[in-house]
């Protein structure tokens, strides 16, 4: 509005600029996201639950809502303690993932920052929620600890529920390890926000691997926390009476089969799509690439996300002892995918492998729907059912390609 | 061609505190309350015809339905009232 | 030390074969080396076959999950070998050459057949009664994992005594993140003592024993072994 | 605080559609003792939208906006089904996400306006139909009483799936012909008001939108409950004249006779002693404060 307003006087809520430097409640700092990475504390010796819970203690978030699921229970409870404590809004047990994400998305509507947690089965559960959360613009953190989702019951970890998200209009990031969890919970906010993105975030890891797994953690110091969340800063209205317009819509093209209706759905679907493509930029900004690469000057190259770079990372230290050279590229967001990071990296690459932690092989599929002379990409190897992928068989699908005999590698049974 | 609904001024006892019409039309801002005249006033263009007001003014009677000229939009008072929206006639079997 | 040790624990549930992965792992990273720890995911319960696994080095590690080609395997319970209470079979499937197996019985339990297939491995194998161990020593059975830490440290000498002292110290010591069953055996443990210091200290001990027997054993031993 | 919030920009007033100018000049934001009365003389907060002619449920919908007490500081959750119709035209913010979860959308953002403005009243209502509630969102609806949310949740019944063409719904009478019940519902029209008082509500109220003044005192019984107690339950019967065979004109009758003696909306009434209390101690105090203002 270009008429001067006099907030005080006229009751309307405008933004509320908190500044950086000032205190929460709990006498934490506001802090900008990149200068909470540059003061790490001494490094902890965590699982990737308690990782969870300490990313969400800094994060401001206001409220979260709860479900119980393996491998996802352990952080969602620790979220609770954190609740107990002060360090959020509100936190409750839903009744279905369905639910809960219904509860996330209420509480995004009404202004706040919601994060949850959810894996496998639950994902699927809930899974009408997400393509409205994304054509809703509610910046809603999910994070995602991929677990099986057929039958017969399964609770292993296995990446399958994430080739599900991937038409959704969320935001995907995959993490390797707790270290990149607990600072793609940070950076997801920050980025998932942004006016420009303004979409939910699914920020997800290999369950167990990650969630169950006790490893070396770089944190910030729990007296620094983000800046809040500025509802007033989305580029759709909050659902909270405080501003206009009070009044949707003059003409609703809802069930209307005409051309308005659908170049408004068609237009409102490319514009979600577009704005995750305008997430990389603050991506980049915080996490430094969408990428990480080691000698993609390499003739032979692994391309993974996820758990599948740390086995990877292993597999080239075993095939470098028998002088074996080979490239990493690892992509840390699916959503955007890196297209133009990957083809630069693989542009002189004979042979692309790429392991993953399902059987449908959706990451090679990405790949080869965006690399020139994709005969390349060897899809695996894969393992499915949340079984681990040891080193030995990456190594193995390499030096097969080469030629090189391996030995049969031994069976777990007999 | 569709019908509207058309207040008799002579008729009606709105300003007796007769708000029947008003009360009973199922759609908002459609028949209103006339400040000056004090009696109740169809808005043409929000008049979905579908004759609930009439059933409502049992007393008065100062409510009949009459056709809309379909090029212009105006109420053609002379004309005999048309079908009715007679919606579930299609179910009624 | 070798580039990696990598330990795999099979145990039945409330024996506290995570708790010791745990331990071992922490131990390591006290001592300024790399380490990961986890559990084989599954939904545990008690006296069902309960899986953890160990690595440790001098580099960062990345590897997890399950543990399929280890140097060292650990057996808490005689039934992981006489019930097949194992998520591999045979329990030893996967394990290196020039490995190491210990296991909990006072009696030997492998077959003719086992013999020779980990002989033909060059595979040392360490019996050790843990569980008496742990009753005489720690006054209860629940520290049968204590005595099995000790004498693979004895043994392996990945880490000294004073890191899993310290480890013990963070794991007891203060509060702990742990889900159900293992929350309310740390709290039978508890109990089990008087005070948290006795609790520490006779764990230690246990530790301290096994490791001293584990490494007379090891030096007396003439093969070669991985892991030292 | 009143019409603030709908203040137009002056730069921009001569391109703001008529309605909206409408509602800046006369709609009842902020207006105490708002009801039913306010209608045919000031600006109505629903525009003219594209339910049928003679919708029992488009009346309802106006009686229900005219009597919400503060609409400058409610927000409305409805679902999909008529109802997700004519809110796109509703001048109070509103949400439509998805078909069932209208009572878990409300926990959430009941909890956030809450967490964000601690002292100020912010009223959430959920409006719904009868399949949103009962059949596919029965679960959500449920547990939002038992966890004791704080807001009103309101059914528009019309006993079938009108918005898909009059499929059977829980809230079907028994022994009703219709699409997907094709040789009659088998089992009772679920007892919702029942559930609901077993299931936490303060207060819940059954009836038939033909009478205005009855709807508004339940409608505002309801959200004042809400506010202070928990959760609070109204039903209210919206046939749909097309789907069971009516004229355009013949909504009201057909309430009429549902709800005269032995009819499935008798008028029901249901509150606690300490509610009761409650309410008759803020009729006496509005009795009273009308009666000062009307002595100065």
């Amino acid at each position: 509005m270009n008429k001067p307003v006099g907030v005080k006087e006229k009751g309307v809520k405008m933004s509320q600029h908190v500044k950086l430097g000032q205190k929460n409640k709990k006498g934490q700092v506001y802090t900008d996201i990149v200068d909470m990475f540059n003061m790490p504390e001494p490094p902890s010796f965590l699982t990737g639950s308690e990782v969870i819970r300490d990313a969400v203690k800094v994060a401001s978030i206001d409220l979260s809502v709860a479900y119980p699921i393996t491998p996802q229970s352990e952080a969602a409870a620790l979220i609770g303690e954190l609740y107990a404590e002060g360090y959020l809004g509100d936190y409750f047990r839903g009744e279905s993932e369905f639910a809960v994400m219904g509860q996330c998305a209420g509480a995004a509507f009404g202004g706040a920052r919601v994060f949850t947690t959810t894996a496998g089965p639950g994902t699927l559960r809930a899974f009408e929620n997400f393509p409205m959360w994304a054509g809703a613009r509610l910046p809603i953190q999910v994070c995602v600890t991929c677990r099986g989702i057929n039958s017969p019951l399964t609770i292993q970890p296995d990446t399958l529920e994430m080739y599900f998200l991937l038409e959704t209009g969320m935001l995907i990031w995959h993490a390797e390890t707790a270290q990149d969890l607990y600072d793609y919970i940070l950076a997801g906010f920050m980025v998932a926000e942004q006016p420009d993105v303004h979409l939910p975030i699914a920020t997800c890891c290999d369950g167990f691997f990650v969630t169950h797994t006790k490893d070396t953690v770089n944190k910030v110091p729990d007296e620094v926390c983000l800046p809040p969340y500025d509802p007033y800063r989305s580029p759709v209205p909050c659902m909270d009476m405080e501003n206009p317009p009070v009044r949707m819509m003059r003409d609703p093209f809802v069930m209307k089969s005409n051309y308005i209706s659908y170049s408004t759905h068609a237009s409102w679907q490319q514009e979600v799509r577009a704005a995750i493509e305008r997430s990389r930029k603050h991506t980049i900004r915080i996490l430094g690439s969408l990428v990480e690469t080691q000698n993609t000057d390499r003739e032979i190259l692994i391309v993974a996300s996820g758990t599948a770079v740390s086995q990877s990372r292993e597999a080239i230290r075993l095939l470098e002892e028998e002088g074996i050279k080979v490239g990493l590229v690892k992509l840390k967001t699916i959503r955007p995918f890196p297209h133009a990071e990957l083809r630069e990296a693989t542009a002189n690459a004979k042979a692309i492998f790429v392991p993953e932690f399902n059987l449908s092989g959706w990451l090679a599929r990405e790949v080869k729907a965006c690399i020139p002379n994709n005969e390349r990409v060897h899809a695996g190897p894969q393992v499915g059912g949340g079984m681990t992928m040891p080193l030995e068989v990456i190594a193995e699908e390499i030096k097969r390609y080469l030629g090189i005999p391996t030995e049969t590698l031994a069976s777990r049974g007999s | 061609m569709y019908n509207v609904a058309h207040v008799e001024n002579s008729k009606c006892t709105a300003e007796k505190g007769c708000r029947l019409c008003i009360m009973y039309c199922p759609e908002a801002d459609t028949i209103l309350l006339n400040p000056e005249t004090q009696k109740a006033e169809i808005v043409i263009q929000r008049c979905k015809g579908c004759e609930l007001c009439v059933i409502v003014c049992t007393t008065a009677k100062a409510i009949t339905m009459h056709p809309v000229d379909g090029a212009t939009g105006n109420i053609l008072l002379g004309h005999k009232q048309g079908e009715v929206a007679g919606l579930g006639q299609a179910y009624a079997g | 030390m070798k580039k990696r040790l990598n330990i795999r624990i099979s145990g039945l549930g409330g024996q506290g074969a995570v708790t010791a992965a745990h331990l071992l792992a922490m131990a390591a990273n006290k001592a300024g080396l790399y380490s990961i720890s986890n559990p084989f995911f599954g939904a545990e319960k008690r006296m069902a076959p309960a899986e953890s696994y160990c690595r440790i080095g001098p580099e960062r590690i990345y590897d997890r999950g399950e543990l399929v080609y280890p140097e060292v395997i650990m057996v808490f319970h005689p039934q992981v070998i006489t019930l097949q209470k194992s998520y591999t079979a045979p329990f030893y499937s996967g394990i290196k050459k020039n490995g190491l197996i210990i296991i909990n019985t006072s009696t030997d339990l492998l077959t003719e057949e086992d013999h020779q297939r980990l002989d033909d491995l060059n595979v040392a194998v360490y019996d050790i009664d843990a569980t008496s161990l742990a009753l005489e020593i720690g006054g209860t059975e629940l520290s049968t994992n204590m005595a099995m830490i000790g004498a693979c440290a004895g043994i392996t000498r990945v880490v000294s005594l004073d890191e899993l002292e310290k480890a013990l110290q963070d794991r007891f010591g203060k509060k702990y993140v742990a889900s159900g069953g293992t929350a309310t055996l740390d709290e039978a443990i508890k109990k089990k003592y008087a005070k948290k210091e006795m609790l520490l200290k006779k764990n230690m001990d246990t530790i301290i024993k096994a490791y001293e027997i584990a490494t007379e054993w090891a030096q007396n031993q003439k093969q070669e072994m991985a892991v030292q | 605080m009143s019409k603030e919030k709908i203040t137009i920009c002056e730069d921009l007033a001569d391109i703001m559609p008529p309605e909206y100018q409408e509602l800046v000049a006369t709609a009842t934001y902020g207006k105490e003792d708002r009801g039913w009365r306010d209608v045919g003389s000031s600006k109505e907060l629903i525009e003219s939208h594209s339910l049928c002619a003679g919708c029992p449920e488009s009346i309802a919908f106006r009686y229900v906006m005219a009597s919400v007490p503060a609409p400058e500081d409610t927000v409305f959750v409805g679902s999909t089904g008529c109802t997700s119709l004519v809110f796109p035209h509703v001048a109070i913010q509103n949400i439509h996400s998805l078909f069932g979860n209208q009572n878990a959308i409300a926990s959430g953002l009941h909890r956030a306006l809450k967490v964000r403005f601690p002292d100020q009243q912010k009223d959430v209502v959920v409006l719904a139909g009868d399949g949103a509630t009962v059949d596919i969102g029965l679960d959500m609806t449920l547990q939002s009483w038992f966890r004791q949310e704080k807001f009103t949740t309101i059914c528009f019944d019309n006993e079938l799936y009108a918005n898909t063409g009059g499929q059977e719904s829980g809230l079907m009478q028994r022994g009703f012909v219709s699409k997907m019940a094709p040789a009659g519902k088998l089992f009772d029209k679920v007892r919702l008001p029942e559930i609901a008082r077993e299931s936490g509500c303060h207060y819940v109220a059954c009836l038939t939108v033909s009478k205005p003044n009855r709807v508004e005192k339940v409608i505002k019984n309801a959200i004042y409950v809400s506010r202070v107690f928990g959760p609070s339950f109204v039903q209210l019967y919206t046939p749909c004249i097309l789907e069971i065979g009516k004229q355009s004109m013949e909504g009201l009758d057909e309430m009429k006779d549902a709800e005269s003696i032995g009819g499935r909306f008798v008028f029901k009434e249901y509150m606690t002693d300490e509610v009761k209390n409650f309410l008759k101690q803020k009729d006496d105090e509005d009795k009273a404060r009308k009666k000062a203002a009307k002595n100065k």
